[in-house]
């Protein structure tokens, strides 16, 4: 799944649904987030909520970092520390399940 | 694109308080920011915390409320830094324990500013922030 | 039981960020308050505010310490006004999304505090309430 | 059930552990809040996830009024809405299930 434009307030329920309907889809779910040109707390913080659920589920959330101001925002709200993240995603996996999102 | 600061006396905004309008004024004043000597790391920063109370204005400010009123933001060079001022007439800043938000927008706003005071405004919410940047030559 | 000022330059308390230091600090506090001029209720505001602060130093100060640090609480009469600084140094205030709080402890203290100033320790944080009560005549 | 004292965080795992077990024993809990002498914002919330907790499972919380600043905390943060309060009990109530907690 690609994230791309900015995820504000105004994107929250729209992401939020996405997330759902990612974990529905695979119990590997890939965040690409180098598309992304903003995001905030909240959305962020969505992000972390879809990673719990999908751990609970027996499933793996894997995030792509996104550019320096899009990552200092997690590490800002620790959240760094508690996702799994990888700079670049296996080939294989970016193919298929892409989404775009706001813009 | 740096403009000379004489046509640029400060940013006024008034906008209704929805959630569309957490975009204009970041963009508003990330643009300001940047005219104004912020490096583009910085204007992100301050980018980030206009959002976060543009969002708290939105979410929290019209609670009672049926129709959302307005926010309002204002953007000034001073010497040495930006002030930025984030205003809504709504209920004031005071606790809610459904808030749906996940309670990181006023920590995050203060470790992104240099200064952030949280005044009443009559009525409302007065958030006034302050980042340093150096004065361009 | 009222008592002349110049017998009180201040109060000044530095504790273990523990819980036990909550109370101590906020029947401190209060007495503080008490003796000068604050009213039982307005005394109450003030207690819980300077509870909520402390809460917040033992609570997210010391997060990544093996032993927590100390807080400091200040008060002092000022023309007018009550002043009273909550203070550790620890990590800074700093958005947590695993607080195990609800998020109400901000909000709270800038309802009961008639200016609230959220400032950096160096390390640390430090909280700075202002509390309006009229001069003991 | 009966609260005295003071409840801050040196009371609220506590306090957790008492509302837990109060529901347990009852489908009706009564939490008398007339003896308390303060009561802090997450003392004061964990009596709200104790209320949700409890009528999710089908019971009810009813709650005593405190005095004028314990009940002030409650009004500040918009918990006098959200519970079910009462200013006196029913004689019949109060008596079997007293407890008290800190001082
Ligand atoms: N502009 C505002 N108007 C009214 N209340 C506000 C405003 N901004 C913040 N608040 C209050 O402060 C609390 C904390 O805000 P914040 O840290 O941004 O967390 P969140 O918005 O996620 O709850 C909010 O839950 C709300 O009760
Ligand atoms: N003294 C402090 N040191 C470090 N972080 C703090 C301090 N006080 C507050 N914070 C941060 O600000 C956030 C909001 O505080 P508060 O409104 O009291 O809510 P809560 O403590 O319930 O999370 C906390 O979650 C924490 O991340």
């Amino acid at each position: 799944m690609t994230l791309a434009g900015e995820l504000d307030i105004a994107a929250v329920s729209q992401l939020d649904e996405a997330l759902h309907r990612a974990q529905a889809d695979a119990p590997l779910v890939v965040l690409d987030l180098r598309a992304l040109e903003f995001i905030d707390a909240s959305a962020a913080t969505l992000i972390l909520a879809a990673d719990r659920r999908i751990r609970r589920a027996g499933g793996r959330l894997v995030v792509v970092r996104g550019g320096a101001t899009i990552h200092a925002l997690f590490a800002l709200i620790g959240l760094d520390q508690k996702l799994e993240f990888m700079h670049r995603p296996f080939a294989a996996i970016t193919e298929p399940v892409a989404f775009t999102q706001g813009g | 694109m740096p403009v000379s600061h004489e046509t640029h006396p400060g940013l006024h905004r008034v906008m209704r308080a929805t959630p569309d309008a957490v975009a204009v004024a970041r963009h508003a004043v990330a643009a300001f920011a940047c005219d104004h000597g912020a490096s583009a790391r910085r204007a992100s920063d301050i980018a980030l915390a206009v959002s976060e109370a543009c969002t708290n204005a939105v979410v929290h400010a019209y609670l009672d409320h049926d129709e959302p009123g307005t926010v309002e933001v204002d953007a000034s060079r001073r010497e040495g830094s930006l002030a930025v001022r984030v205003a809504d007439h709504g209920r004031g800043l005071r606790p809610r324990p459904d808030s749906p938000g996940p309670g990181l927008g006023l920590p995050l706003i203060h470790v992104l500013s240099d200064e952030c005071v949280l005044a009443d405004g009559d009525p409302g919410t007065v958030v006034d922030l302050r980042f340093a940047i150096p004065q361009p030559v």
